[in-house]
C-alpha cells in the first residue's frame, strides 16, 4: 500500500495527561490506508528547526469519519511544537509507513484458542487501540497488561474498556493497579486454557522482558521497536536493528525498523544489546 | 519553456535535480512521492564490493538545521544492487548513478569495471570521502595524491562519466579537485558530510554508536556553496554535481550561480518527501520568472559581478 | 554549590563562561543585559597593530541557524583599546583575554609584548585563523609550520597565558592543535569560524562584499565540538577554550564533557543579549541536579565510554 | 540611557493594507526610555531559525499608556512569524536602541523659523509618527511627504493628519497623490519663508536624492538607515556606514549604524557607494 502525503487539518487536540496529548487529524484518504501498528510521519513545523519529521504511531483511525488520532508524549522540541497546534490549523504528515501488527485474519494459528495480550509501557499503549479494536471485531477483545511509572502516564484505558478488553494497571510508584512492573502482572493471568498471543510496545527494557516471558512459555510474542529516524521509506538506513537471519553465512542482518518493522516477532529480533 | 537541459561530464540529463547518494536509498523507496521519471538522474546509496551491515545504532543525530550519520555503508554489495534494485529501475528512463566506496583502490578498480559492463547504468559517482569507515575512507578523501589515485584506477576501468565526489574536511578544496580532475575525473561532486558529534549530556557519552557522524542538511549550506564557488573558479570547465543543504529551489539556484551544473537533494527528501519535485518546479518557475532561456547560463552566474 | 572554578592555562577564573571575540565588543557594550562581574573572563574584538575600518558591507547574511559575517577585523588598533576601552573594563575584575591578529610573525610580536606590558590584561588569544583578511590570514591558520612561528613568537614576548586560537578550515584540527602546543602555548581555543557563502539570487552574485565570510552559530556545532573531542583525545593534557554555537548551558556542558575546560559565547548573544548568564545559570542547575562537586570533572567526561 | 529585555505581551496586531502590519505591546518600563527614531529588537521565536532579532523602527510609544507600536512590511520568514502573533502571546525585544531624530529642544538653530519636513518612502514612514508628535507639541507639526510603488504602500497617514501634518503623496503608479518619485512633491512646497528641516527614512535611492536636495538648497537633513544588523548594540560592526571623519589624517571611519545612528546628519554620510 502506498504511503500518501497530506496537508492534514487538526480536528481535535487535548492534553489527556500532564504532557500526553491526543490529536486528531482529518485525512480521509490516509484514513483508509491504515493498518494497526503502522506510524506517520508527522513533520512539525515549517522551519528548519526542528528539522526532521517525528515518526508518531497510529493510535486510532476510522476509515467511515475519516480521521486519524495520534497519542503523544510531550518530551522535546518536535512534540513541543506539534502540541501547540490548534483546530482548524494545517499539519504536513505522510504516511502510512511501516508493516504493523499480524492481525486476527492473518494468523496461522488456530483462531478459536487465542487469547490476544497487549502489554504497553507508557505511551507504547499508542499503537495497541485500533489492533484491540481489530481483536474486538472478530469477538476476541483480550487484555491490556498496562504498566507506567505513576498513574500519570496511564492513557486511553476507557477506550480499551469500552471494547471490552480486560485492563490490568501496574505502576512503579503504586498510585494506580500493582505496584512494580508490568511484568509481575502475568503472574495471575486468567489464560482460560487459551493460548496467548503477545503484542507490545515500550521501553527497549521492557519490551525485552515480555520477549523472554514469551521465548520461556512458548507464546507467540510480536514488538513494536522505535529507532531514530529519518526518511521512515527505508531508504536512509538510519533506524536498523539487528535481525536473524541465515542467508550467506551470516548469523544477523540489519533490518529496517521504518520498513522491515516497527512491529517483529519477538523471536526474530537480537535483543544482546 | 526554459530549456533545463544539462550535461554533467558526459552524462545528458534532462534537469539538474539529481539524489544525493545514501539518502534516496536505491531509487524506488521514494515513488510514492516523486515520479522517479522526471529527475534528472538518480544517485543511489553507496555500495561496495561485498554487501555490508554498516555500524551499529544510534547511527543518527538531529542537530540545529542539520543531522548527523553514521551509516557506515550498510549495503547488498554492488551485485546485490545490481541483481536486486537495478532491475525495477531500468523502465524509469531516468540515468541512474551509482556511488561506489571502496576499502583498497583494487576495490574500486573493481567496481568500475563492474559497472562499465552493466549497461542500465549511466555513470559513476566515486566517493572518496565517506567518513565513516574505518580502512580507507578518510586517507583516499583528504590527501591529493591518493585522490588522484583512486580516480585513475576508477577511470583506467570505465568508459562511463566518472564523477569524483569530494570531502569537505580538507584544507583547500581546489588542490583536491584539480588533483583527480587531472587525472581523468569528467565532474566534480560537491560535497560529501562535514566531519561533527553530538553528546548525550544525561549519558555522559557520544549520541552516535560511532562518535563521530557527517553533518549534513540546511547547516551546512554556506560551506558546500563555499566550496562549489572555489571549485567552479579555479577550474571553470569542469562540471560540478553540487549538494550540502539545499532544500529550496532557492538554495538549487544559488548552488547552480555558484557554478553548479546539476545539484542533488539529500536531507531535504526526509523534511519533504517530494522536495526534489519541489525543487524541480521551483527551478523552472524561476527561470521563466526572470526569463532564462538555458539553465546553463546561469551556471556560475554568481562569478562574473 | 558546585566549584565552577577552571583554569585555562594559567587563566584562573571563577567559572568557564566567558564571550567570543568578536561578538562581545569591547565588553560594555552588552553591560546593560549582562553582570559583567559574573563572568568567567571577557575576551574582546580582535585587534591589530594599527587601526582598522574593516571590509565594505555586507558585512552579515543569516544562513540556517547561521551566520555569516566578514567584518575584516574593524577595530581601533591595540593602542586604542587600551586607552579608549581597556579603562572602563579595569573596575570589574573580571579577566580581560585580548584577542589579536597580525599580518606579519613580527607584528604578533609587537602585539605581545604590547599585552605583555598593559596590567589590566589577563591573557592574549592569538587569532591565527580570521578567513577575513586578505594578508596571512589564512596561511598562519592553516599550516601548521606557520601557526607554530606565530605561537614562538608570541611565547617570546609575553609571560601571560597564550591561548591560541584555530581555524577549523583544515583537514587535521589536532596537528594544528600538536603545532602551537609544543612551541609554548597554554591553551587552544576552538572554533573560529568555518569559511563559507551565500549568494543573493536576485541580484545573481555573493551576499557579502567580501564574497566569503566565516560561519558561526548553531548550525557549526557538530563541527565545532568533534574538533575539541579529537583535540583533547590528542593532547589531554592541553586545556581547550570551546566555542562554535553554543546557545545554551545544554550545548556548553556538551563542550566540557568533549573536553573543553572553558567554553566561548559568541552568536548566541545576538540572539538573546543575557545568554552568557542564562548559560552560566543553566551550568550551575546542571551540576546541581546531577551532584558535581567540581566543574572540572566533567571536563572530558563524554571520552570515558 | 540603558535598553532592557522584555517578554512583552501582544496587546493588538492589524494589517493595514497588504503585507504592512502595526503590532502595539504592552511594554511600560521600554516605553518611558523611548525617543523618536530609535529601534528595538525582536526575537521573533524560541528556535534557531531564523536565528537572529529583527532591528525593527519604534513607531510609536506612550509612555502613559505603557505601550510601544510598530510599524513593519512583512517581507521575509522573520516578519511572516511576527506576523502571526497573537494579542495575549509574549515576543522577546530589547530596547530602545540606537540614536534618534534631533528633536526640536535639541536643535541649535531658532525654533520659530523652523518648518519640519518628514519624507517617508514605504515603510520608512515607520520612525517618523513619533517624531512628528514632538515637533506638534511645540505648535509645529510640519509636513509629510510621503512616497510609494502604489497606494497600497501608503499607511499611517491618518495618524499624522490628527497631529495637524500636512500630507503629500506620491505614487509611482499614480495611485495616490502626485504620480512620480517622492521628490517632485518638493517642487510645489509652501514654505512661507520658513527653514525647512528635512527628517528622512526610506530606500537607500531616496535617501541619497533627498540629501542632493537639500545640500543643494542648504537645508538640514538628517536620514535614517538601515542596514543588516547581529547585535544592534555596537558590538558586532556588521551594520557600518561610511562617515566623514578628520581623525588621524582619515577621511572616513566605519560608523556604526545601530549606536551611532540609525540616524545621521546626511551631509556626515559617505553617499558614494
Ligand atoms: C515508529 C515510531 C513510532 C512512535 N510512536 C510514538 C507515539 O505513538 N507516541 C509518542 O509519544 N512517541 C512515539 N514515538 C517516539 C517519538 O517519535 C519521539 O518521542 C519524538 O520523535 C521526539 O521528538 P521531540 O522533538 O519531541 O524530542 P527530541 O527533542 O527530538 O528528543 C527528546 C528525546 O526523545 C528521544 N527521541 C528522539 N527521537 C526519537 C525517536 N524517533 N524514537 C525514540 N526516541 C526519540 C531523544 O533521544 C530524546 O531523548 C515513536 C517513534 C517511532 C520510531
Ligand atoms: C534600524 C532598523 C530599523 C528598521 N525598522 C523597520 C520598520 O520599522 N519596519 C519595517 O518593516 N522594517 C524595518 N527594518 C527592516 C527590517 O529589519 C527587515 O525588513 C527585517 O529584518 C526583515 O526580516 P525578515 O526575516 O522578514 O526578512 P528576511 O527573510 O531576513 O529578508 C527579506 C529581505 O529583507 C532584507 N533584510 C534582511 N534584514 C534586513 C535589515 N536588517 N535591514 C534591511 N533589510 C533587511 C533581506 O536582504 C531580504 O531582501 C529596519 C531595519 C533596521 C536596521
Ligand atoms: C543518511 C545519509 C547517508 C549518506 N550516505 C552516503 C553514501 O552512501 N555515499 C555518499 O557518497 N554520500 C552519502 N551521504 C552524503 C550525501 O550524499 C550528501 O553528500 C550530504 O548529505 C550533503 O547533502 P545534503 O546536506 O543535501 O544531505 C549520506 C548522507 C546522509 C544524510
Ligand atoms: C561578528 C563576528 C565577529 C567575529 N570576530 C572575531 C575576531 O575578531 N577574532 C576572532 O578570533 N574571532 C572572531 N569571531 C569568531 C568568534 O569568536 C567565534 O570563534 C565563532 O563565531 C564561533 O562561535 P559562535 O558560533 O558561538 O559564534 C567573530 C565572530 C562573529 C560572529
Ligand atoms: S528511517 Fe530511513 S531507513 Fe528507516
Ligand atoms: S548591529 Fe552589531 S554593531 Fe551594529
Amino acid at each position: 500500500m502506498q504511503p500518501i502525503l497530506y496537508h492534514a487539518t487538526v480536528l481535535e487536540q487535548e492534553e489527556l495527561k500532564p504532557a500526553i496529548f491526543r490529536i486528531r487529524f482529518m485525512a480521509p484518504e490516509l484514513a483508509r490506508l491504515c493498518q494497526p501498528g503502522q506510524f506517520i510521519q508527522v513533520r512539525v513545523n515549517a522551519m528548519v528547526d526542528p528539522l526532521l519529521p517525528r515518526p508518531i504511531s497510529i493510535h486510532d483511525f476510522d476509515s467511515e469519519a475519516g480521521t486519524v488520532t495520534l497519542l503523544y508524549h510531550r518530551v522535546g522540541k518536535g512534540t513541543a511544537i506539534l502540541a501547540q497546534c490548534q483546530p482548524g490549523e494545517q499539519v504536513m504528515i505522510w504516511g502510512p509507513l511501516g508493516r504493523g501488527w499480524t492481525l486476527p485474519e492473518a494468523q496461522d494459528l488456530p483462531a478459536g484458542d487465542l487469547l490476544p495480550i497487549y502489554v504497553a509501557g507508557g505511551i507504547g499503549v499508542a499503537p495497541l487501540l485500533s489492533l484491540a479494536k481489530a481483536w474486538s471485531k472478530v469477538g476476541k477483545p483480550g487484555i491490556l497488561l498496562c504498566g507506567g511509572r505513576c498513574e500519570e502516564q496511564l492513557v486511553a484505558l476507557e477506550e480499551f474498556q469500552a471494547l471490552g478488553v480486560d485492563v490490568d494497571l501496574a505502576t512503579e510508584d503504586g498510585s494506580a493497579g500493582h505496584c512494580g512492573r508490568v511484568t509481575a502482572l502475568f503472574d495471575h493471568l486468567p489464560l482460560l486454557g487459551k493460548m496467548p498471543l503477545l503484542y507490545t510496545c515500550g521501553p527497549k527494557g521492557m519490551l525485552k522482558a515480555i520477549h523472554e516471558l514469551a521465548l520461556q512459555k512458548g507464546w507467540p510474542c510480536q514488538v513494536s521497536l522505535e529507532e531514530r529516524m529519518c526518511c521512515g521509506l527505508g531508504a536512509c538506513l538510519s533506524c536498523v536493528c539487528k535481525r536473524e537471519a541465515s542467508q550467506e553465512g551470516k548469523t544477523w542482518t540489519h533490518a529496517k525498523v521504518c520498513t522491515d518493522g516497527p512491529v517483529f516477532w519477538s523471536k526474530e529480533v537480537i535483543w544482546d544489546d | 519553456m526554459t530549456d533545463l537541459k544539462v550535461n554533467l561530464g558526459g552524462l545528458a540529463m534532462q534537469n539538474p535535480v539529481t539524489t544525493a547518494s545514501g539518502t534516496f536509498g536505491f531509487g524506488l523507496e521514494y515513488a510514492p512521492f516523486v515520479d522517479l521519471r522526471r529527475l534528472g538522474a538518480i544517485v543511489v546509496k553507496g555500495t561496495t564490493l561485498e554487501p555490508r551491515e554498516g555500524n551499529a545504532t544510534p547511527r543518527m543525530a538531529e542537530t540545529p538545521a542539520g543531522m548527523l550519520n553514521a551509516i557506515g555503508l550498510q549495503n547488498p554489495g554492488i551485485d546485490g544492487f545490481i541483481k536486486q534494485h537495478l532491475p525495477a529501475l531500468q523502465p524509469l528512463g531516468t540515468p541512474i548513478i551509482v556511488n561506489i566506496s571502496g576499502n583498497t583502490l583494487e576495490e574500486y578498480g573493481q567496481l568500475a569495471a563492474m559497472i562499465d559492463a552493466c549497461e542500465g547504468i549511466s555513470a559513476i559517482e566515486v566517493n572518496i570521502s565517506c567518513p565513516n569507515v574505518k580502512q580507507g575512507g578518510i586517507q583516499f578523501g583528504t590527501v591529493p595524491t591518493m585522490a588522484a589515485d583512486v580516480t585513475k584506477m576508477v577511470r583506467e576501468h570505465t568508459k562511463k562519466p566518472v564523477i569524483v565526489k569530494l570531502s569537505p574536511n580538507v584544507t583547500d578544496i581546489t588542490e583536491m579537485a584539480k588533483a583527480v580532475v587531472d587525472v581523468g575525473a569528467d565532474a566534480i561532486a560537491l560535497i560529501n558530510t562535514l566531519l561533527g558529534m553530538a553528546i548525550d549530556t544525561k549519558q555522559r557519552k557520544p549520541q552516535l554508536a560511532n562518535i563521530f557522524g557527517g553533518l549534513s542538511g540546511p547547516a551546512v549550506k554556506p560551506v558546500a556553496l563555499r566550496m562549489v564557488y572555489q571549485v567552479h573558479r579555479a577550474l571553470p570547465a569542469v562540471p560540478i554535481l553540487g549538494m550540502g543543504g539545499i532544500t529550496t529551489a532557492e538554495d538549487a539556484i544559488e548552488f547552480i550561480m555558484a557554478g553548479a551544473t546539476a545539484i542533488a537533494v539529500g536531507t531535504a527528501n526526509f523534511v519533504n518527501p517530494k522536495a526534489t519535485i519541489d525543487i524541480l518546479e521551483g527551478i523552472e518557475a524561476f527561470c521563466l520568472q526572470e526569463g532564462i532561456n538555458t539553465l546553463q547560463d546561469l551556471v556560475g552566474a554568481a562569478h562574473s559581478s
